[in-house]
């Protein structure tokens, strides 16, 4: 599949993650999650921005356990937990937030 | 699926004995010890012989065009995988110490780690 | 309770024998699979240190990978026991774990 | 006594495979349990649909297969090794099935071995 973003081609795996990660930027961003049917909001770009600080910093996409742990370090325990974070991402903190944040697949798929 | 309830605890050790980018296994090795995470088990990692040079400090295989893993090791804090060793003589063959380390370990000698492979109910050694 | 090493490198190439050997512990079983049977060969540099390893460890090698690469099952180094895939089986149900020095 | 096996290196380059087979013909025959058998590294390539090794060579596929048909083996090729390699559900061979590496974790928790083959 692929993404339509300034009018570029973007393109994309069978399940929506960018096959060249260096082609996001935020209107990507709106646009993927758009496809997802999530309008973004300010609390899903602080997920969005966190994951791409912690790619950056690791080079991986976190487990959505190691996900909600360090969110929970970093923004306190009312936005790293499960509820909050699966009422902003319904399909999966990991899994969706990682493809709009446009990273990777997270690894920790058992 | 992230957590694997088993309700089995059994000691774990990924022995890395091969340098990074020259062959894939540090890298896959790397992989297999992020998803081991999932399965609450007692995870240990040990760094012998050239597997050492995998947590060297200072790696940047951007002009070989390859992905840069190295700072993944220090993720693996995040994942509760905290039992990390390497071999004091394999340090010092090499020429290095403690401090060209990327991530934070236990410096044993070779007959500790013996002893300590001994007590592991399985080891996966690449 | 002891452990089944597993080594699989001709020692002139690789030095996954000596690592095998600096961390096991006495009374181990080591098995020589693949190319690592050559060391097990009478004759050759690395005899003297198998036959010492012997004396620590119980030391094995495999007879199909040995007759595959000319080795005579009757010129081993002395304290080496020739074993089948049976005995391969045998060592690792026998001991708590395997390790593959790979 | 329950085994898990370990194939890290490709069919053709290198004997890991043959020992590996070897070992679970021989610990089936003993009538152990071979819990599953794992493909990592190159080792997915073992379960590759399209190799044609000549017909006075061993099919390590083949011989694969055949453990699975007899003795009901599990084979498990990592997903995540198997997309870099190009071994997809679309070549993968009968026989074999495609899953995660936490398939490698769940045969170290519930076998009583592993054993490993590879370089």
């Amino acid at each position: 599949m692929a993404y339509t973003s300034n009018g570029a081609t973007i393109e994309a795996d069978e399940e929506g993650y960018l096959i060249n990660i260096t082609e996001w930027d935020e209107g990507l961003a709106d646009q993927i999650a758009k496809d997802e049917g999530i309008t973004m909001s300010p609390e899903h770009w602080e997920v969005v921005n966190f994951l791409r600080e912690y790619y950056s910093e690791y080079q991986i996409a976190p487990a959505v356990r190691v996900l909600t742990k360090a969110i929970a370090k970093k923004m306190g325990p009312d936005k790293g937990n499960n509820k909050y974070l699966y009422e902003l991402f319904p399909y999966g903190p990991g899994k969706q937030a990682c493809k709009i944040a446009g990273l990777p697949k997270p690894t920790g798929c058992v | 699926m992230d957590e694997m309830e088993s309700g089995i605890v059994k000691k774990f050790m990924f022995v890395n004995r091969k340098a990074p980018h020259g062959t894939v296994y540090a890298l896959e090795v790397l992989e297999m010890v992020l998803i081991s995470a999932a399965f609450d088990q007692d995870v240990h990692l040990a760094f012998i012989d050239d597997g050492i040079y995998q947590i060297k400090k200072g790696q940047a295989p951007a002009e070989i065009g390859c992905k840069n893993f190295s700072p993944t090791y220090r993720a693996l804090e995040g994942y509760d995988i905290e039992k990390l060793y390497v071999e004091a003589e394999g340090l010092a063959e090499r020429g290095l110490t403690e401090d060209d380390l990327l991530v934070p370990v236990e410096v044993v000698s070779r007959a500790e780690m013996g002893r300590l492979m001994a007590e592991m109910d399985v080891v996966l050694t690449a | 309770m002891s452990m089944l090493h597993t080594v699989n490198k001709s020692p002139f190439e690789r030095n996954n024998l000596d690592s095998c050997l600096g961390h096991a512990q006495p009374g181990d079983a080591i098995l020589l699979i693949e190319d690592a049977v050559y060391a097990a060969m009478a004759g050759t540099a690395m005899a003297g240190k198998i036959a010492d390893a012997a004396k620590t460890f119980r030391v094995h090698v495999l007879g199909p990978d040995l007759k595959a690469r000319g080795g005579d099952p009757a010129k081993v180094v002395a304290g080496v026991t020739v074993v089948d895939y049976t005995g391969f089986v045998d060592l690792a149900a026998r001991n708590k774990a395997v390790n593959a020095w790979l | 006594m329950k085994f898990g096996i370990l194939v890290n290196e490709g069919p053709y380059n290198h004997q890991a495979s043959d020992s590996a087979y070897q070992f679970t013909k021989a610990a089936l025959e003993m009538g152990h349990e071979i819990f599953r058998v794992f493909f990592y590294y190159d080792g997915v390539n073992n379960a590759t649909s399209l190799g044609q090794p000549p017909s006075d060579d061993r099919n390590v596929t083949r011989n694969w297969q055949k453990l699975a048909e007899d003795h009901k083996v599990d084979l498990v090729v990592c997903v995540a090794a198997g997309l870099r390699r190009g071994i997809t559900e679309g070549n993968l061979a009968p026989g074999f099935r495609i899953s995660g590496l936490g398939q490698l974790i769940e045969a170290g928790i519930q076998a009583d071995r592993v054993v490993a083959f590879g370089d």
